[in-house]
């Protein structure tokens, strides 16, 4: 079984990776470009289909992978 | 857009006492709107107008000969180095929000210091900070939490720092479980000027313009500073919005940008947003100045849309700053912000009303007296109440326990422990000053631009704050100095950091007073003057008040370089003497709670005649050329400052020594009693003889106790006589904290 | 002899490289990163510190900055460049010298004092230097794990652009003293003309006895007697 | 217009960080996660539906928001 993980800050919280990342994008001569956010990607390998699974890994993004405080969480498996 | 109706639910949920309200109504005259009691709440929030502290915080000694700017004048004290350079710092804590998010948390703390200082017109060149949180040793969820808290801080704390280029150079980090859930997170950070750059936070000349400089507003931290002024509680992790996320990169740029501006003439005012941002900043510089500001939110560079001026002006967004510039001069502010590529913006004016007039797009959204606002907050005494002082130590009640394993435990507790886990994590040679690098009992730096040569220190047992405030406060300042003195260095001036729970409980209230009261007299003794420091209050975790714990943030002067002094031994065949007693008082020792598990017993008496007696004699015996190495005896005694000695430096080295103590005195409390006044010095032994006949013509007890040399530490004592492997001291001592951060187990015992 | 310090935003090693150059008796001037000419230098130096706030990747954003342009330009010419620690960083990311550096195996930002061996001191900025002498010099990073491909490693290897590896205190590289987990204990390269140098630790900040060590001066010193220039100091 | 960009460190380059989650997550108590891997996810939001973007889009992945000798990046816009 395959997870994927992808941890971004909230909408509301300062991204100054995703600032600086838009200046640089814009300076690069893609005016077009009106924002980036820039986050966490993470893909995770697992051995055997615990029926579980999905319960336990929300359990993990919330408290190890992401903090709820400042960022937003997604996960995504793949059977 | 409709506001909420003023109702006594929504005063109350402002943290706004019905008296405060009266005293609102009797300032504006009227009923204040919403946007004005947001205001009001932040400004008369703990954290902002030190309501509940303000009285006591009075009874510190402002003054001095080397006093140029005084503590609470501005953001921080000015003090005066000679050949006309001055230094400026401060300590403030970000306990609350590093709690919630330890990396941001205590990143934002270190970028609103840096403020501070450079807000004053100096140029930042070091930082320290002074960590406290639970136990990070041995299993479960709580460990695992605090390790959490502790890795997420100190990571945080290096993100700022070395991203800004000042090397973090000094600091203390102790384990204690009282601070389980509310870890303390104070950073300290010191700048550099000439006396002819003070800058001032006030708003002068009527007409001038008002600029906003730095990042954008949004809505970050809401009203952190009321935030900061309550219990932490387990809804406190919903506080979301009261986390703020900091960008040091922009600060590094508005440090340049505010500094290249600070250096034209057309600055009249500055002033950081810090806590209540832009609110603060405007009132207070209106007050300080004897004037009124007016500004126009319209105009204020947001990364949101659809802010509310509530939103905008309660709005704690990091890295911005307010400058009231010289009419006409604007061209130079706009030049500048441009070349550093930072959002500017002129949002108002400073006129001659006295009030603090906020409009959006014209319309008027607050309209306040500024000086009642910043100045006339509620004063609070509060109801304090003694707790009883600690019985003296029954030493009939501590089983001895095996001296040899106490050593090794003593060494490896995290408290003790070298931090290499922690300052190898931050960048302290940056700016190519750092004479003595972390490690040693202060902090030494080389200020090239000035050449002048500093020391500085953080200490602060709290352990024997819980138990005495007032001689645990005491004996706060007589370490630092210590310290310093240990360093050769001669102290300036002091920073506080006040730590405490609940004010409105009498218990923390009275220890607050006492921890004052005890600073203030040490402060007096030494002739340290308080620049500045930081009040927190509040800190209760769900299993009460933390320890009371009085920050100390000490700075001293080196006056040439053959001077500087460290704390490990050199050389085999150096003499080792001991100034000071061997000492008893077993009582509040690291010793007791760290092999016994008890926080208890009389806290060591400090008597500050004796203790500069000590320091005088040291610093004689420095400037003469004759020391070495010193190092003081703090936490773990006698034995765990020897063992420090040996195995601090960058090779390590044994000693063997004798201690002439009673006969009748367990060994264990001669190894490892915290008698104060206590140095440990390694000198030439062909000097011996002349230091101690220059420590008799002073007054101070001394003794030769040994020599340095060997493999082993050896310490013998009324007959006995221990010796440990230096390596398995070091091995121990040294890869402590990393073995509890990776959930290693600890280091075995040596067998004998 | 006259050297350009560049100054990124987010520089913060700039001053203390200046210093070093201006007490050797250099002509060194600031060049602000938004310049687009670079000309008139005998060494570029592309200091430490966060350009750009290291975002996305230490070095990304600053190697597309007006000022590298010219650099390029003038490193093509044969003009030195030294880009120490986040200079080396911004060198790899512009193509200037091969490879890449990322997180330390340890995940920690490090700050220590530590030994480098010299592998070559055929080059402009180590010729004052004996191969194999053993160096004291801090290092400050938290990306600076070299890595490369088989291939990179073996030409680098062969046309001895290995200018420093980690060492312990004898002079021998062992992975125990890697401080990084750098491949084959890779702390600074040069590029195959040898004018462009990049290294991890900071010499400019082992100048001076006060602070530690003076062994950092060897590389300052090496560019003076490389352009035939009499130090000051 | 959107667009989504992963970054993933290349196979052949360690990845400490990934070790690092994989480790923590087994501690947590997940043992059958075999492998982590840690990357960025950036969200990129583009004025206009330029028919050149996705082109320049690819040539930005390229040059900046990855480095071709450490890492592999996805592209997927999203009209
Ligand atoms: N949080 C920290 N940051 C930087 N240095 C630290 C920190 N904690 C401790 N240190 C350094 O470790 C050394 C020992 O600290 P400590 O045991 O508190 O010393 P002392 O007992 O002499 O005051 C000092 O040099 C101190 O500056
Ligand atoms: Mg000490």
């Amino acid at each position: 079984m395959k997870a994927k993980v992808i941890v971004m800050p909230k909408q509301s919280v300062l991204d100054p990776q995703g600032v600086a990342v838009r200046d640089a994008v814009q300076h690069h001569g893609m005016s077009a470009v009106k924002s980036v956010r820039v986050g966490k990607f993470m893909e995770i390998e697992i051995d055997g289909e615990a029926a579980d699974a999905e319960a336990r890994l929300h359990e993990l993004c919330r408290d190890l992978l992401s903090n709820p405080v400042i960022e937003d969480y997604e996960l995504t498996l793949e059977r | 857009m409709s506001t909420p109706a003023i109702t006594p639910e929504l005063i109350a949920k402002h943290g706004i006492l019905p008296d405060e309200y009266e005293r609102i109504l009797r300032i504006l005259g009227r009923e204040p709107n919403y946007t004005e009691l947001g205001i009001f709440s932040v400004m008369w929030s703990e954290h902002c107008s030190y309501k509940n502290s303000r009285k006591e915080l009075r009874k510190f000694p402002t003054d001095g000969p080397t006093v140029l700017v005084k503590a609470g004048e501005e953001n921080a004290g000015v003090i005066d180095i000679g050949d006309g350079w001055s230094i400026a710092f401060k300590m403030e804590s970000h306990n609350h929000p590093s709690a919630i998010e330890p990396f941001q948390g205590a990143a934002t703390g270190v970028g609103g210091i840096i403020r501070d200082i450079f807000t004053m017109g100096a140029r930042p060149v070091f930082s320290m900070n002074s960590l406290r949180f639970g136990s990070i040793h041995g299993e479960g969820e709580r460990v695992e939490a605090n390790r959490r808290l502790f890795a997420g801080v100190v990571a945080g704390i290096a993100h700022y720092g070395n991203c800004i280029g000042i090397p973090t150079i000094g600091g203390e980090v102790y384990f204690d479980d009282s601070y389980e859930g509310n870890p303390l997170v104070n950073v300290f950070c010191l700048g550099v000027l000439k006396h002819e750059q003070i800058a001032r936070g006030a708003a002068r000349g009527i007409g001038n313009p008002v600029f906003y400089v730095g990042a954008e507003t949004g809505r970050d931290g809401l009203a952190g500073a009321a935030f900061a002024s309550r219990d932490l509680t387990d809804e406190s992790k919903l506080d979301r919005p009261a986390v703020q996320v900091g960008d040091p990169f922009r600060e590094k740029l508005l440090l340049e940008a505010c500094l290249e501006l600070l250096a034209t003439d057309a600055v009249a005012g500055i002033q950081d947003m810090g806590a209540a941002g832009l609110t603060c900043s405007t009132c207070e510089t209106a007050s300080r100045g004897g004037t009124g500001v007016e500004i126009d939110l319209a105009l204020v560079p947001k990364r949101e849309t659809g802010m509310t001026p509530y939103e905008i002006l309660l709005s704690e967004s990091q890295e911005r700053m307010l400058i009231i510039v010289k009419k006409g001069q604007e061209a130079c502010v706009r030049e500048i912000f441009e070349k550093w590529d930072l959002p500017y913006a002129e949002v108002g004016v400073v006129n001659d009303d006295g009030m603090m007039r906020v409009r959006n797009q014209g319309e008027i959204a607050a309209e306040i007296p500024a000086r009642p606002l910043a100045e006339d907050g509620p004063l609070y005494d509060r109801e304090a109440q003694a707790k009883p002082l600690p019985e003296p130590l029954d030493l009939a009640t501590v089983p001895e326990s095996d001296c040899r394993a106490a050593l090794f435990q003593l060494l490896a507790h995290p408290s003790i422990a070298s931090k290499n886990w922690v300052y190898r994590q931050y960048d302290h040679m940056v700016r190519a000053g750092t004479m003595v690098r972390p490690g040693s009992d202060a902090a030494v730096f080389l200020v090239r631009e000035a050449n002048k040569i500093l020391a500085a220190t953080t200490d602060c047992n709290a352990l024997y704050c819980s138990l005495n405030p007032r001689e645990g406060a005491r004996i706060a300042i007589a370490e630092a100095a210590r310290n310093l003195a240990c360093s050769g260095a001669v102290p300036l001036a002091v920073t506080d950091n006040l730590n405490f729970g609940n004010p409105y409980k009498p218990e923390n209230f009275w220890q607050l007073r006492e921890c004052v009261e005890g600073l203030a007299e040490g402060c007096r003794a030494f002739g340290t003057p308080v620049t500045g420091g930081n009040v927190s209050l509040y800190n209760e975790s769900p299993n009460g008040a933390i320890d009371p714990t009085p920050t100390v943030g000490m700075v001293g002067l080196i006056a040439d370089e053959c001077h500087v002094t460290t704390s490990y031994f050199k050389q085999a065949g150096d003499a080792i003497l001991l100034l000071g007693e061997v000492g008893h008082e077993l009582g509040a020792s690291h010793y007791l709670k760290a092999v016994h598990g008890r926080k208890e017993g009389a806290v060591p008496v400090m008597d500050f005649d004796r203790e500069k007696a000590i320091h005088g004699a040291l610093l004689a015996l420095i400037h003469a050329g004759l020391v070495k190495s010193a190092h003081d005896c703090s936490e773990g005694g006698f034995a765990v400052a020897l063992a420090e000695s040996c195995i601090a430096g960058d090779a390590q080295i044994g000693a063997e020594v004798e201690l002439a103590a009673e006969k009748s005195q367990r060994l264990d409390v001669t190894l490892f009693n915290e008698t104060q006044s206590r140095i440990v010095i390694s000198v030439d032994t062909g000097k011996a003889a002349a230091v101690l006949s220059l420590l008799k013509e002073r007054g101070v007890p001394g003794q030769r106790i040994g020599t340095v040399g060997g493999t082993e530490l050896k310490i013998g004592a009324a007959g006995k006589r221990l010796a440990w492997p230096i390596a398995d001291l070091h091995a121990h001592w040294y890869g402590s904290i990393e073995r509890a951060m990776t959930d290693s187990p600890p280091l075995a015992l040596p067998v004998a | 002899m006259k050297a350009a310090v560049i100054r990124f935003p987010g520089s913060n090693c700039d001053q203390d490289c200046h210093l070093v150059l201006r007490e050797l008796g250099v002509d060194v001037e600031y060049v602000w990163h938004k310049e687009e000419y670079v000309a008139g230098y005998d060494l570029i130096v592309l200091p430490g510190g966060f350009s750009y706030g290291d975002y996305l990747r230490c070095g990304a954003i600053a190697r597309f900055s007006p000022v590298m342009k010219a650099v390029v330009e003038a490193a093509a010419k044969g003009t030195l460049i030294l880009g120490i620690c986040n200079g080396f960083q911004i060198l790899c990311e512009a193509g200037l010298l091969p490879g890449a550096l990322i997180r330390n195996r340890s995940l920690h930002f490090i700050c220590e004092f530590l030994n480098v061996r010299v592998e070559s001191s055929a080059t402009a900025f180590t010729n004052a230097a004996q191969n194999g002498a053993v160096l004291n010099l801090p290092i400050a990073h938290g990306e600076g794990c070299y890595v490369a491909d088989e291939e990179t490693l073996r030409s680098l290897n062969a046309n001895r652009q290995v200018v420093l590896r980690y060492c312990n205190a004898s002079g021998i590289v062992d992975p125990a003293t890697d401080p990084n987990g750098s491949v084959e204990g890779i702390a600074g390269i040069c590029n195959l003309e040898r004018n462009v140098f990049g290294m991890m630790p900071h010499p400019e900040r082992a100048c001076d006895a006060r602070i530690g060590s003076r062994d950092g001066r060897i590389f300052f010193e090496s560019v003076l007697a490389h352009l035939g220039v009499q130090s000051a100091a």
